[in-house]
């Protein structure tokens, strides 16, 4: 297993914000169809880890590698068609249009030269639409499903967010904080819902809830100040007693089941 | 030579567009509000000047007015009407801001009819300072001389104190604002009513140099977003670097390459914000 | 008993045509934490604003300190001293972090700067940033800082961990109680139970914009069925 | 019947109906025109959330490219409306291209500089443009066996130009490309985010609009018979976008209305009294104020109270939640 | 009586040029109301708003076409004149204008565009050319001129003379239309340290330029000679202080000393209790000139109307004037005017005197009108 060939890996990766260093020497490795969890204090680096490999901020230094093939220079957008999607810790959906429009956007984006074309109506049965339709079955939005995305409360949002990510069929998904500000009932299903995509699918993905990041991880690292920490199987890491110290603390949230 | 008279000409240019753009800059920058009835302001501070000096009262107390009167009718404008808008999108900023723009100009030309007129700078300002070759109007010294201590005063009041952070906050969210307990609406009408009232006094101040007439507002509205936009919107120092850097490249090329001088300010501007993001200064 | 401090009645509100708030009815009393509860878009958020004036009531009464607050202006609520962190923080991107500080400070406080910077290190450390780019958990750390600064009677906090690192939930939790401690009640919106079983001395659950259950934190503690009924916790 | 094809019939009515009300067909053929323009930068409005002050330019190089083919070689009109209509959408490209780089109001103040750099263009090349004079004695040639040359002949010719552009522009609305314009102008970010080239989509729109916006340019022209420089100069781009905003930026029909009402108006006013802008002004206001909409929203707005008179106004109260909420 | 005979009156009534708009109309109005009736049929006239827009001007000529409306008199700016000319020919009416652009009765003219004010050759003839010779002394002459087709026509009648007098031009400021800071084109122009400074713009561009120069002491160190000024109503808004020692071109001025025009004055003193300006005497005047020809011609038709008007001759404001056939130009007098100290006003409007006047055209050939 170890011998697989990453589907991602990000080599030395370092970003900058100004002359503000949020990530340095961060080399990682996911191997495909594991469920990979990223964990670390407030202000790690852990989304801008994400904005570096879904693109969204360019490297300062380093590369990032997708199935071996250098993306390092690929913009953001053109990462989609690639296989790579992801959701936003800070939800970020288009306001005004329906659920149903989210989301068959999101999964239109992996073709997204055919939507150029001005002459080209939404085909009814079209794949995007089924796409659409699919992902709001799996998240329980269809009762939802017209209303604009902007009117749905803070839970909504966030299960839709997710959805957004869902939507693109990516190879590998990247959820930025999935269950936060979710009802309690709905964080065991989004547990499910994570171990269920990392069947097919490859899972990356920010919480701090550690009842799901130690029962569902195959690996789990830890970030500190814009570097990893430790990274290991959830056991080798929940007693690390620098990550205990760093981070994990009494732990009143999220029971270890 | 020539250059150094030019660059002189260009700074006492530049510090009028100064004054004229920031308070479209405030506005601008900490409203998010894209303001087209500013030069309307301009224009009314240069009439009631006009105005005022015509009935003889003293250009002095004409100039101190004018202001005054332009930033309380904006405060106005701003409590009965611009304030039911700033949560629109630009659009109806210009919607309204251009409507108004059109009815001050012509109730203008309504109330002073549509030829305009001319101000005459006060009699110790009349003359010219010479040195040598070097001759300059002496009303243009003090308008320089002038917008230099404003600029200075304002420059405080904008970066040094707590009023300057609340409004810059309110630009983001008002309702977070509001949370932590400060009128943000009574915040906004001051701040409108400030940028008003400094296009007002630089059209108080252009009217002896450049006359009245109803269309200057427009005018001075194209200069004032040149100016905004290469300093950088909501920027204090973008403006002042901005405006005389207008001034000044007008004033050179109007040696250099007399023709090209408008095209040049365009391009220049084009160039700025294609190169910085955010004009020089800007901050979002 | 002492009296209650905020009381809210029979509150309606909508969002346009929609009617979200049909008849809340809740109180604060001094001194004490009391957690709102309930599913996403049971209406928790909703409630907050319509007592802090961000969401006009079209029905009931608001009454703080013993004074009628219902449709007042957000600002004049706020200067009576209810302070409301919003579930999206409210932090002022184009203001430094200190600055974010510095507007909210009013006089009669019991924080003072120095003592938010003494609770959150990490806002000390960046205090010249901008507050547009600070990380969640530190966005959410201004947010609390700041409305301490404001001097409130009473904080209302709108999910105030959530994205937090577990020490820093620890971190916020206890911050909690020292506020409790000096006295300040605080009405907690919370999804996290055992944030709320740590804090609380009462909980209201919410469903479809009226309260449903309300119970002591002991009462509720034991009450399975109704964890179960309204919030879907399952006794594992 | 759905709503785009209601939108059409509606446009198509507009079309038949103005002959009957309107004295002269000049008039009316410059509502139609206009109707295009609007129709045309509320695709960049109300479609993209790009606030462009440039559509001058388009209309004025369309103007001036029609102009110069009539005058200067023996092209048919229809070749010299292609080229107008190809000016339109190649400038449109390229204003679009670099304007795109900035957002917000900096986006608009670009916009904003280019129609200044193009007026400053046109008026110094006098020698092609005929400066601040105009490309004069612009023909207006009869397309196969028709003459144009009359004011209603010349109408005609412009609804069934307008009618085909304006179920054009509502395919292009209604294709993936225009509900993809949509998100954008939602979330931009979140739109990169799902994959789509952003950039590529807005200077699309921008191509689209820029081609239609010449093709009005260049039907004005021969309408007049001149290409005025003020057809290029920022108050043109001004007033389309006034006729657009007036109108209401939700949908393409929207615009005809906007534009109608806009030209109709000034028009009416400016006859009555020297001083109209006054009202124009005022008018400008109350429609920021009061029909944020537009005059679309009006209309919509009394149909429902139509619609509300007879049947019984009661709403049914809308439950916010249901039930089940596991993933 | 048949069916009432309506001028139309295409004046920019709104934006920039409103005031000469308003002017205008009122002389129309005048001399309409005054004359009442021609050819049986009662006369009025159609204030048409151009909003100083070539592209409205068009259009709204084209609707007045379309009612029956032959004859106009209008069009103060060059670009709506001359667009608004071609569309009246092409309607077969007949058009009148005051505005200054050489084309109309040059390159551009039509057998249907009638043009009262003197062109550029015949301003600068009559204004540089005498204060040359009345000033010997001035050898080195500045001028400023807006960048564009009428500017480049004054200047380069100016550069003409200049050549042929053995003046040094020492050089020239071009600008564009909608400049109105000039202060770094004074400072050029105080550099080369001229004799005479030659403003070549128009309307407020020259008032820009004159009062800045003024506020720059030019005044005091040379001779400032205004060549296209637009008279009494720019001359309120200058007033004497600036006025005073500045030379003036002018295509008319109310103390004109002729029968006409000391009959035009009574008469609006007497009804508007002001004097007539440019904008006013000239549209009384060329809205007379149609009416005229209209009554000679016994028809409305433009073609006729044109054809009684060609080689006209009549008593005109500025004295005997007539209408040049071959291109349609009125062969009138150009003035040169000097302003006058605030003192030596005799009444609130007497800002200047009339140093000079005459009559100088270009042939129709030279100005290259060939008409169809
Ligand atoms: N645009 C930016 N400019 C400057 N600094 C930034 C910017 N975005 C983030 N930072 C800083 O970079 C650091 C890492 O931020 P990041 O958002 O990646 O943290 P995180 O690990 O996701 O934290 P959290 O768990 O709170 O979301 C933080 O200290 C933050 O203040
Ligand atoms: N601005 C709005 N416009 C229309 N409907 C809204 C708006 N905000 C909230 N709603 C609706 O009101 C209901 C209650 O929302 P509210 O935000 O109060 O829920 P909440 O209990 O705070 O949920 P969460 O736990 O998800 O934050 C939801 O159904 C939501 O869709
Ligand atoms: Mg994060
Ligand atoms: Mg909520």
């Amino acid at each position: 297993m170890s011998t697989q060939v990453p589907i991602l890996a990000a080599d030395n990766l370092g970003v900058r914000y100004g002359s503000f260093v949020a990530l340095s020497d961060v080399t990682l490795s996911i191997r495909p169809n594991t469920i990979h969890s990223v964990i670390g204090p407030n202000g790690a680096g852990k989304t801008t880890l994400f904005h570096a490999l879904t693109g969204r901020v360019r490297a300062s230094s380093g590369r990032i590698s997708l199935n071996g093939r250098d993306i390092t220079h690929v913009s953001d957008d053109k990462r989609v068609p690639l296989g790579i999607a992801r959701s936003f810790q800070v939800t970020s959906l288009f306001q005004n249009l329906s659920v149903r429009e989210n989301l068959r956007l999101a999964a239109q984006g992996r073709t997204p030269l055919q939507a150029l074309a001005p002459w080209r109506g939404v085909d009814p049965r079209g794949g995007a639409l089924a796409v659409a339709d699919e992902v709001m079955e799996r998240l329980e939005l269809a009762h939802v499903s017209e209303r604009a995305a902007g009117e749905l409360s803070h839970g909504q949002q966030r299960r839709l967010e997710v959805g957004m990510a869902v939507a693109a069929k990516p190879r590998l998904i990247l959820l930025d904080e999935p269950t936060s500000g979710m009802g309690i009932d709905d964080v065991e299903a989004m547990k499910a819902l994570i171990r269920d995509l990392g069947r097919d699918h490859t899972v990356l993905f920010i919480e701090h809830n550690m009842g799901i990041v130690m029962n569902i991880s195959d690996t789990v690292t830890v970030m500190r100040a814009g570097r990893v920490l430790v990274e290991g199987p959830p056991a080798l890491v929940r007693d690390d007693p620098e990550v205990r110290r760093a981070y994990l603390g009494n732990m009143i949230t999220g029971d270890i089941a | 030579m020539i250059y150094l008279f030019q660059l002189v000409n260009g700074i006492g240019l530049g510090m009028l567009y100064f004054l004229l753009a920031v308070g479209l800059s405030i506005i601008f920058g900490l409203l998010h509000f894209v303001n087209f009835a500013h030069g309307a302001f301009y224009l009314l501070g240069a009439y009631l000047v006009y105005d005022m000096t015509e009935r003889g009262v003293n250009f002095w107390a004409g100039l101190l007015l004018a202001p005054v009167v332009v930033a309380g009718l904006a405060a106005l404008t701003e409590a009965v009407l611009l304030r039911r808008i700033y949560h629109l999108p630009h659009t109806f900023h210009i919607l309204v801001t251009v409507g108004l723009a059109l009815m001050v100009q012509e109730l203008v030309i309504i109330l002073w009819g549509p030829v305009g007129g001319n101000v005459s700078p006060p009699d110790v300002l009349g003359g010219v300072f010479m040195l040598g070759d070097f001759i300059y109007p002496q009303y243009r010294l003090f308008v320089i001389g002038l917008t230099l201590v404003l600029a200075i005063g304002l420059w405080w009041l904008l970066e040094g104190t707590r009023l300057g952070a609340v409004v810059r906050a309110g630009s983001e969210s008002t309702d977070m604002v509001s949370l932590l307990g400060i009128d943000i609406v009574r915040v906004n009408t001051a701040v409108f009513a400030l940028g008003a009232g400094l296009a007002g006094l630089a059209g108080a101040l252009a009217a002896p140099i450049r006359g009245v007439e109803p269309f200057m507002g427009v005018e001075a509205l194209g200069i004032a977003f040149v100016v905004v936009v290469i300093g950088g919107m909501g920027s204090y120092t973008g403006a002042l670097i901005a405006g005389l850097l207008v001034g000044i490249v007008q004033s050179v090329m109007a040696t250099l390459w007399p023709e090209g001088a408008r095209l040049m300010i365009y391009l220049g501007m084009g160039l700025v914000i294609l190169t910085m993001p955010r004009g020089l200064l800007g901050r979002a | 008993m002492t009296a209650a401090l905020l009381e809210i009645e029979n509150v309606h509100g909508y969002y346009g045509k929609s009617h979200i708030l049909q008849g809340v009815t809740l109180e604060v009393r001094a001194g004490e934490v009391v957690t709102l509860l309930g599913r996403n878009g049971a209406g928790k958020t909703s409630t907050l604003k319509s007592i802090s004036g961000l969401l006009s009531p079209s029905a009931g009464r608001v009454r703080f300190a013993g004074t009628d607050v219902t449709g007042w202006r957000p600002h004049r609520i706020a200067q009576r001293g209810l302070a409301l962190v919003p579930e999206h923080r409210g932090i002022f991107g184009l203001l430094s972090v200190e600055e974010n500080l510095r507007i909210a400070e009013r006089k009669g406080s019991p924080w003072s700067l120095k003592d938010v910077y003494r609770i959150f290190p990490r806002l000390e450390e960046r205090r010249r940033n901008g507050g547009g780019q600070l990380s969640g958990g530190e966005q959410q750390m201004l947010a609390i800082a700041r409305a301490l600064l404001n001097a409130p009677k009473l904080l209302m906090l709108d999910e105030p961990v959530e994205g937090l690192a577990p020490v820093i939930v620890d971190e916020i939790v206890d911050q909690i109680r020292k506020i409790r401690a000096t006295g300040i009640p605080i009405l907690l919106v919370e999804q996290n139970l055992a944030v709320c079983t740590e804090l609380a001395d009462r909980h209201y659950i919410l469903e479809l914009g009226r309260v449903v259950y309300h119970g002591t934190h002991d009462e509720f503690a034991a009450d399975e069925a109704t964890k179960d009924r309204y919030l879907g916790v399952k006794a594992h | 019947m759905n709503r785009a094809s209601l939108h059409f019939v509606l446009a198509a009515l507009v079309a038949i109906a103005l002959p009957l009300f309107m004295r002269s067909g000049t008039l009316a053929s410059e509502v139609l025109i206009f109707a295009m323009a609007a129709a045309a930068c509320n695709l960049l409005l109300g479609y993209t959330g790009l606030l462009s002050f440039g559509q001058g330019i388009f209309f004025g190089l369309g103007s001036y490219a029609a102009g110069l083919t009539l005058l200067h070689t023996s092209l048919p009109l229809g070749a010299a409306l292609a080229l107008a209509t190809i000016a339109g959408a190649v400038a449109a490209t390229g204003v679009g291209w670099l304007s795109i780089r900035r957002q917000g109001v900096y986006f608009v103040m670009l916009t904003l500089a280019f129609s200044q750099f193009f007026y400053f263009l046109a008026y110094t090349f006098k020698d092609v443009t005929g400066g601040d004079n105009g490309l004069l004695n612009i023909p207006r040639p009869a397309i196969g066996p028709f003459a144009l040359g009359e004011s209603w002949a010349y109408y005609a010719f412009v609804a069934v130009l307008f009618l085909l552009v304006f179920a054009a522009l509502q395919r292009v609305a209604s294709s993936t490309f225009g509900r993809t314009l949509l998100a954008i102008r939602d979330n931009e970010e979140r739109a990169r985010a799902i994959g789509f080239p952003v950039r590529l989509f807005k200077i699309t729109a921008f191509a689209v609009s820029g081609a239609v916006t010449g093709l009005a340019g260049a039907l004005h022209a021969l309408l007049i018979g001149v290409a005025p420089l003020s057809s290029i100069e920022y108050h043109m781009s001004e007033s389309i976008l006034i006729m657009t905003i007036i109108g209401g930026s939700g949908n393409l029909f929207a615009s005809v209305l906007g534009a109608g009402f806009y030209v109709i108006v000034s028009d009416l006013l400016s006859s009555i009294w020297p001083r109209w802008l006054l009202l124009l002004g005022g008018l400008l206001v109350v429609v920021a104020l009061f029909m944020q909409k537009g005059l679309w929203g009006l209309l919509e707005r009394l149909v429902e109270a139509l619609q509300n008179g007879r049947k019984s106004p009661v709403e049914a109260p809308v439950r916010p939640e249901s039930e089940g909420r596991s993933i | 009586a048949g069916e009432a005979i309506t001028i139309g009156a295409p004046l920019p009534m709104s934006g920039p040029f409103a005031a000469n708009g308003k002017f205008g109309s009122m002389g129309t109005a005048m001399i309409v109301e005054e004359v009442g009736k021609i050819l049986d049929r009662k006369l009025g006239y159609l204030e048409i708003d151009t909003e100083g827009k070539p592209a409205t001007a068009v259009r709204k000529v084209q609707e007045a076409m379309e009612r029956g409306v032959t004859m106009f008199s209008g069009g103060i700016l060059s670009s709506e004149a001359l667009a608004m000319g071609k569309e009246v020919a092409k309607g077969n009416g007949v058009f009148i204008t005051t505005a200054g652009a050489d084309e109309i009765t040059g390159s551009e003219c039509n057998r249907a565009t009638f043009r009262w004010s003197v062109p550029t050759f015949g301003a600068i003839e009559q204004t540089v050319r005498p204060l040359i010779e009345q000033l010997p002394n001035a050898k080195r002459w500045y001028t400023i001129t807006p960048q564009y087709v009428f500017g480049d026509g004054l200047l380069n009648a100016a550069k003409a003379i200049f050549k042929e007098k053995g003046i040094e031009h020492v050089g020239n400021s071009y600008h564009s239309l909608t400049e109105k800071e000039f202060s770094g084109y004074l400072t050029n122009a105080m550099a080369a340290k001229p004799d005479a400074l030659l403003i070549l713009n128009f309307g407020s561009q020259s008032s820009d330029t004159l009062r800045q120069a003024v506020s720059f002491g030019m005044k005091q160190r040379m001779t400032i000679l205004l060549a296209w000024a637009s008279g009494l109503e720019q001359f309120e808004t200058l007033g004497p202080d600036l006025m005073e020692g500045v030379y003036f071109g002018a295509q008319y001025w109310h103390g004109i000393d002729s029968p006409f025009n000391r009959e035009l004055v009574a008469k609006v003193q007497a009804k508007h209790k002001m004097n007539p300006n440019y904008a006013f005497a000239s549209a009384y005047l060329t809205t007379k000139l149609l009416i005229d020809a209209a009554a000679k011609a016994g028809s409305t038709d433009g073609p006729a109307v044109v054809k009684a008007m060609e080689g006209m001759k009549y008593a005109g404001l500025t004295g005997e004037e007539e209408i040049r056939a071959a291109d349609h130009q009125v062969i009138k007098n150009y003035y040169l005017l000097k302003g006058k100290a605030k003192s030596a006003m005799k009444d609130k409007d007497d800002y200047a005197d009339i140093i000079s006047f005459g009559k100088s055209f270009q042939s129709p050939e030279e100005a290259l009108c060939k008409m169809a």
